[in-house]
C-alpha cells in the first residue's frame, strides 16, 4: 500500500515538473531570446509575459487538427506521441536527490540511452509519414545525426562507468562526493581528459536534443519546419514540448554524470536544490549558445563528430584505463 | 559485377523553395531537381510580384514616375532615385547645384549602410543565427530616423528631384548624422567577432559558391558580388557620377569568389560609407538644393539616354527612349538583382542544399527589384 | 581591351551588313545628299525615318554610351563575339516597339567588366510581323533572362535561345504587353 | 597535427567570444519601444497622407480648386469636386477626396499645389479592417464640426445678379443669334477673375 502511494505521489510530481518545466522552458527561451537580441521577449500576458505559455497551450489546443491528404495516417499520428514518450518515461530514473527517486535501476544509465535512441527514431516517422519532402530529407538528417552522435555520448558514459564501476545513477553521482573537485569533471586523476570529456558530452547533449547550432532537423532556412513542417495544433505542440523535455533530461544526465547530481559543490546542504540548480544552468547555457550561434552544415555536423568528437572520447577511454590500471 | 556498385540510375526528386519559403526573403521561388541531399538543377523562377514597371513609365510623365523609383529595391531606394534623377538630368541638361549634389551623396551612402546592415542580418538569420539581425536593426533603425527627418518616408523614398532634393537638410541632421557613425564604428568589429569570426560560420561560407571573375562577366553580375570575385569595379569609381571623384574611399576587393568574400565585401562597404558620409559632410557647400529653372512639364529631347549608379547590390542603370512628349516612349531599367541572381543556375549545380541556400543568400538578392 | 579595334571592327561589321538589304544599299546615300542640302524639312523628315545600320560615336557624358552600332539581326552574335573577345560584359538586353515603322529594336548594352569606361550599344531592328533575332546565349549566359524578358515583353523570337518561356508574367500570357499597341 | 590542435582551440576561442557578446547584450537594457504604451515621435516631416491646411486668417482651406494635384498624381488617388457660388470669389471646394488605398505618398500634389493649400499629416497609426475607411473626404476631416459656408461678399454679389441681370437682357435682346450667350458667359467669367 505504501509502495501504491509513493508510486502515484511520485507519477503526479513527475507530470507537474514535466508540465511546469515544458511550460515555462518555452517562456525561459522566449525571454531569454529577447533580452540576448536588446528586446525584451514576452510581456504582454500576464506579469513579465508570465502567462504566455497558457496563452500558447489554449492556442494550440483550439486548433484544428488536419492530416495531410499524402500522409501515412497512423505514422502521422503516433510520431508526436512516441517522441513524448521517452522524454517523460526517463524522469522514472533520474535521482533529483539522494532520495527522491521515483525507482532507482541499477542499470539507469543503459536505459537512459535505450530510451533516448526512441526519439531519432520518432523523428524519423515523423517526418517519413507526413509525406513531405521537406520533412523526409529533415527525418533522414536527424537518424543520421543522432546515430553519430551516439557513439561518442556512448563512449564518454563507458568512461563514466568505468571510473564509478557502475551504472545506477544515483551511485554513480553517491561516488562523487560533496566538494566540487570530487565532480567527474574534474577527477583528474582518472583521466586528464575528463573536462574534455564533458565538453564532449555536452556537444553531444546539444547534438541530441536538435537544438541550434546542430538543428539540422528542423532548420527551418532551408527545410520550412523540417520533421514538423505538416503539423499543427497539438501535435507540432508536442513536438516542441519534447524538444524540452529531451532539453531536461540530457542536462540532468550531464549534471548526474559529470557535475555531481544533488551533490553540494562546498560541503553543505546536499539535497535536489543544488541538482535543479546545476541542471538549469545547462539549460541555461542551451538557450544562450541558440541564440549565439548559426547553424552548422549536415558535413559540419559529421565531420565534427568523427573528426573531434569521437577521437577524443576514444583517447580518454584509453587513458582511462591506464590511470585506472596505473593508480 | 558486385551488388553494392553504384547504379548509374538516379533518383531524383523536385523540391520547391519558395515562394513562401523561410530561406527567400521575398517571392523568390526556386526549382530545385535534388539528388538525395544534392542539387542536380535549380532553376529560378520569377515573377511572384511583378508589377511592369517599365510600362508604368511609359504612361506616366517624367514626373509622376517618381515615386516608382522607391518602390524596385525598397532597400536602397535612393541609390535608384540617384539614377533616375541623374538620367533625365542627363537628358535635358541640367546642373545641379552642388549642396544638392553632396545631400544626395550623403543620403544615398546612409541607404547604402542600412541595406547592407539588413543584408547582414538577414544573411545570418538564413544560416540559423537570430540574434545578429535583431542588433543589425538597431543599428538599420538609427538610419531610418536619421532618413525620416529629412526624406520623410521610412522605406519607399521619393526624395530626389530633377535638379537637386525635395528638401534640405538641417543641422539637427547633421548632428545626428556624425552622432550615429560615431555609434555604428564600433558596432563593426562586434559583428564581425560575433559572427565573422565564428568558426560554424566560417565552415559555412568560406569556399562556398564559387563565382569566378570570368562567370561574373558572363552573366553580367556586379556589385558585392563582381568585388567579391577579385573584379575592382564600382560605378562610383569607374563611371564617376555626382561628387563620388571628389571624396575619398577605398573599393573593397576580395579575391576568394566564395561566399565569404561576398560577405566581407558588404561588410567592408558599410566602412566605406561611413568615410564617405564624413567627407560629404565635411566638405557640404552652402547653397541651393534645387536647380533654378526645371520645367513643372518636362520635355527631354529626342533620342536614347542611358545612366548607370552602384546601388547596394550593383550596377542599377537605366535605358530611356525619349520622343520629345511628357512621357517616356520606353524606360528600361537593369536591376543588378537580376542578372546575380541569373548565374545562380549554373553556379549551384552539385550543390549541398544547406550550400546553395547560403549562396543564394550572399547574392543578396532584394525580389521586387529582379521582377520590377 | 582596345577601343580602337572594338570601333573598327564594329564599324565594319555595320558596313558589311549594309548590302546585305538592298533597300537600305540606297538610302544611307540618299540621307547624305539630303544633309548637305540642308533643306529643313527633308532633314526632319530623315529624322522621322529608321535609323540606318552604322556606327556613331556618341559623346558620353549627354547619352551615357560612347559608341552606338545599329547592325543587321543576323550580325548580333558576330558583335557579341568581337566584344566578348575584348573582355566587354552584357549588362542587359532590351526592346524597343517602334510601331510607326513596322519595327521591333533590341538593344544590347555592354560595359566593360575589367573597370575601364567604355560602353557600347548595339541595336538591331526586326521586321514586327516576323520579329526573329539570334540569341546570344552561348556567348554571355546572362543573356538567357534578359532575352527570355524581351521575348515575353515584346515578343521577339530570339532563334536558339533554350527556354523561351513565360517568365514574369503569368503562364497563361498571350500578349506582348510592352508593345505600342497593348491595351490592358 | 599541430593544425588540427590549433583549429580546435581558434574554434573554441570564437565560439566563446560570441556567447561573450550575447551575454554583454543580455545584461544591458532592452532597446526597444514599446509601442502601443509608449507613442513614437513623429518628425515634422514625416509624410502622412495629405491635409488640407487650414488657413488661420479665415479659418477657411486655401484650396482654389485649379486641380493641379489631380492631374500631377501618378496614381489617380485625388478628386477635387467644386462648384461655382453666388457672391463667392472663384470656385468653392466641396469635397476633397483621397482614396489612400492607391496613394504613394510621393508628394507630387503637394509640390503642384502652387497656394499651399495641401501639406502633409503626421498621422502614421493608421489601422482599418474595412477599405471605405480609407476614402477620405479631407474638407470632412479639415472642419470635422461641419463644413462652414464661404463668406459672401455682397458687394460682389450684387454685380454679378447685375450682370446675370444684363446678361438676361442681352439675351432676350438677341434671342436670334444664340450663339452670342455664351460669350457673354465668357466675359462674366473673366470679369470674375479680375475682380
Amino acid at each position: 500500500m505504501n509502495e501504491l502511494i509513493r508510486l502515484l505521489s511520485y507519477m503526479i510530481g513527475i507530470a507537474a515538473f514535466l508540465g511546469l518545466n515544458l511550460a515555462y522552458l518555452g517562456w525561459v527561451e522566449r525571454k531569454g531570446a529577447g533580452h540576448f537580441q536588446r528586446r525584451t521577449g514576452p510581456k504582454e500576458v500576464g506579469p513579465y509575459g508570465l502567462l504566455q505559455p497558457l496563452a500558447d497551450g489554449l492556442k494550440l489546443m483550439s486548433k484544428q487538427l488536419i492530416i495531410p491528404a499524402n500522409a501515412d495516417k497512423a505514422l502521422y499520428m503516433c510520431a508526436p506521441i512516441l517522441i513524448m514518450v521517452p522524454a517523460v518515461l526517463l524522469f522514472v530514473a533520474i535521482p533529483f536527490g539522494e532520495h527522491l527517486v521515483p525507482r532507482e535501476f541499477n542499470f539507469g544509465l543503459i536505459m537512459m540511452f535505450a530510451f533516448a535512441s526512441v526519439g531519432g527514431l520518432s523523428i524519423l516517422i515523423g517526418g517519413w509519414g507526413s509525406g513531405n519532402k521537406y520533412s523526409l530529407i529533415a527525418g533522414a538528417r536527424a537518424v543520421s545525426q543522432n546515430v553519430a552522435y551516439e557513439i561518442p555520448m556512448l563512449l564518454t558514459a563507458i568512461n563514466i562507468v568505468m571510473i564509478t564501476g557502475s551504472m545506477d545513477l544515483n551511485e554513480i553521482i553517491r561516488q562523487q562526493g560533496s566538494y566540487f573537485w570530487n565532480w567527474n569533471i574534474f577527477r583528474l586523476d582518472k583521466s586528464v581528459l575528463m573536462p574534455v570529456s564533458f565538453l564532449v558530452f555536452f556537444i553531444c547533449s546539444l547534438a541530441e536534443t536538435n537544438r541550434t547550432p546542430f538543428d539540422m532537423g528542423e532548420c527551418e532556412g532551408e527545410l520550412v519546419a523540417g520533421y514538423h513542417t505538416e503539423y499543427g495544433g497539438m501535435g507540432f505542440g508536442l513536438f516542441m514540448m519534447a524538444e524540452y523535455a529531451n532539453l531536461v533530461i540530457g542536462c540532468s544526465l550531464t549534471t548526474i554524470l559529470f557535475l555531481g547530481g544533488w551533490q553540494s559543490p562546498i560541503g553543505i546542504w546536499p539535497g535536489p536544490h543544488w541538482f535543479l540548480l546545476k541542471m538549469y544552468f545547462l539549460v541555461w547555457c542551451f538557450v544562450w549558445i541558440r541564440w549565439t550561434y548559426p547553424r552548422t552544415t549536415f558535413w559540419g555536423l559529421l565531420n565534427l563528430s568523427w573528426k573531434y568528437l569521437i577521437p577524443f572520447s576514444l583517447v580518454n577511454l584509453l587513458l582511462t584505463a591506464l590511470f585506472i590500471k596505473v593508480f | 559485377m558486385s551488388s553494392l556498385a553504384q547504379s548509374h540510375l538516379r533518383e531524383t526528386f523536385e523540391l520547391n523553395i519558395g515562394p513562401q519559403h523561410p530561406a527567400t526573403h521575398g517571392v523568390l521561388r526556386i526549382k530545385v531537381v535534388m539528388d538525395g541531399e544534392y542539387i542536380d538543377r535549380a532553376e529560378p523562377i520569377l515573377g511572384y510580384i511583378h508589377r511592369m514597371h517599365e510600362k508604368m513609365g511609359e504612361n506616366r510623365t517624367w514626373n509622376q514616375f517618381w515615386p516608382n523609383m522607391g518602390r524596385l529595391d525598397y532597400l536602397s531606394a535612393i541609390a535608384y532615385n540617384h539614377c533616375y534623377a541623374g538620367l533625365v538630368e542627363r537628358a535635358m541638361e541640367i546642373v545641379v547645384p552642388e549642396r544638392a549634389e553632396y545631400i544626395r551623396v550623403i543620403t544615398a551612402e546612409l541607404n547604402r549602410i542600412q541595406s547592407h546592415l539588413l543584408g547582414f542580418g538577414a544573411y545570418i538569420m538564413d544560416l540559423g543565427g537570430f540574434t545578429p539581425l535583431m542588433y543589425a536593426m538597431d543599428e538599420r533603425e538609427q538610419i531610418l530616423d536619421l532618413l525620416e527627418s529629412v526624406t520623410g518616408s521610412r522605406l519607399t523614398y521619393c526624395y530626389f528631384r530633377f535638379g537637386g532634393v525635395y528638401n534640405d537638410i538641417d543641422d539637427d541632421f547633421i548632428t545626428g548624422t556624425r552622432a550615429f557613425i560615431k555609434r555604428f564604428r564600433p558596432q563593426i568589429p562586434i559583428y564581425h567577432k560575433l559572427v565573422t569570426g565564428n568558426v560554424i560560420l566560417m565552415d559555412r561560407l568560406i569556399g562556398v559558391g564559387p563565382v569566378s571573375a570570368e562567370m561574373c562577366r558572363k552573366y553580367g553580375a556586379t556589385g558585392p558580388v563582381l568585388r567579391g570575385s577579385g573584379v575592382n569595379y564600382d560605378i562610383r569609381r569607374n563611371e564617376p557620377y555626382s561628387v563620388y571623384p571628389e571624396l575619398d574611399f577605398d573599393i573593397p576587393v576580395y579575391k576568394e569568389c566564395d561566399s565569404m568574400a561576398r560577405y566581407m565585401v558588404r561588410m567592408d562597404e558599410m566602412v566605406q560609407s561611413c568615410r564617405i558620409i564624413e567627407q560629404a559632410l565635411d566638405k557640404l557647400p552652402e547653397g541651393p538644393v534645387m536647380a533654378e529653372k526645371v520645367p513643372k512639364a518636362l520635355k527631354p529631347p529626342k533620342g536614347d539616354f542611358h545612366f548607370a549608379v552602384e546601388a547596394a547590390r550593383g550596377t542599377f542603370s537605366m535605358r530611356t527612349v525619349s520622343d520629345g512628349t511628357n512621357t517616356s516612349y520606353r524606360m528600361r531599367l537593369r536591376s543588378p538583382t537580376y542578372s546575380n541572381v541569373s548565374l545562380f543556375e549554373e553556379a549551384s549545380r552539385g550543390m549541398l542544399l544547406s550550400d546553395a541556400l547560403a549562396f543564394l543568400g550572399s547574392l543578396d538578392p532584394v525580389i521586387p527589384e529582379m521582377d520590377r | 581591351m582596345d577601343r580602337a579595334k572594338i570601333k573598327r571592327e564594329l564599324e565594319n561589321l555595320a558596313a558589311a551588313g549594309l548590302p546585305a538589304e538592298p533597300v537600305q544599299e540606297k538610302a544611307p546615300v540618299e540621307v547624305q545628299a539630303e544633309g548637305e542640302a540642308g533643306g529643313k524639312e527633308k532633314a526632319k523628315k530623315a529624322e522621322e525615318a529608321p535609323r540606318k545600320n552604322g556606327l556613331i560615336e556618341t559623346e558620353y557624358a549627354k547619352r551615357g554610351a560612347h559608341l552606338d552600332v545599329q547592325i543587321n539581326p543576323d550580325q548580333v552574335v558576330r558583335a557579341a563575339e568581337i566584344l566578348d573577345g575584348e573582355g566587354m560584359t552584357l549588362e542587359m538586353v532590351t526592346g524597343v516597339d517602334w510601331i510607326k515603322d513596322g519595327q521591333l529594336e533590341v538593344i544590347y548594352d555592354y560595359s566593360h567588366a575589367g573597370g575601364q569606361l567604355f560602353r557600347v550599344v548595339v541595336r538591331a531592328r526586326v521586321d514586327r510581323n516576323k520579329p526573329d533575332i539570334p540569341t546570344v546565349c552561348h556567348i554571355y549566359g546572362g543573356a538567357n533572362w534578359h532575352e527570355r524578358e524581351t521575348w515575353e515583353m515584346l515578343g521577339i523570337n530570339f532563334a536558339g535561345h533554350p527556354q523561351l518561356e513565360h517568365f514574369l508574367l503569368p503562364e497563361d500570357a498571350d500578349f506582348y504587353p510592352l508593345r505600342k499597341d497593348f491595351k490592358p | 597535427m599541430s593544425g588540427y590542435f590549433t583549429d580546435i582551440i581558434t574554434g573554441l576561442k570564437s565560439l566563446a567570444v560570441g556567447l561573450q557578446i550575447t551575454n554583454k547584450e543580455f545584461l544591458t537594457k532592452p532597446i526597444t519601444l514599446q509601442y502601443p504604451h509608449e507613442a513614437v515621435k513623429m518628425t515634422p516631416r514625416y509624410r502622412g497622407h495629405i491635409e488640407l491646411i487650414k488657413d488661420p486668417e479665415t479659418g477657411m482651406n486655401k484650396c482654389i480648386s485649379c486641380g493641379m494635384c489631380e492631374k500631377g498624381c501618378p496614381s489617380g488617388c485625388i478628386t477635387v469636386k467644386s462648384e461655382k457660388r453666388p457672391g463667392v470669389k472663384g470656385k468653392v471646394l466641396t469635397a476633397y477626396i483621397l482614396n489612400f488605398t492607391t496613394c504613394s505618398l510621393c508628394g507630387q500634389c503637394v509640390e503642384n499645389c502652387k497656394p499651399g493649400a495641401i501639406g502633409f499629416s503626421n498621422e502614421y497609426n493608421l489601422a482599418s479592417t474595412r477599405r471605405e475607411d480609407y476614402i477620405f473626404d479631407l474638407l470632412r476631416k479639415l472642419h470635422p464640426e461641419g463644413i462652414p459656408e464661404p463668406e459672401v461678399d455682397p458687394e460682389l454679389l450684387k454685380k454679378e445678379l447685375e450682370k446675370q441681370e444684363a446678361a438676361k437682357q442681352a439675351a432676350a435682346a438677341k434671342k436670334e443669334p444664340a450663339k452670342k450667350a455664351p460669350a457673354a458667359e465668357g466675359g462674366e467669367l473673366k470679369a470674375e477673375e479680375k475682380s
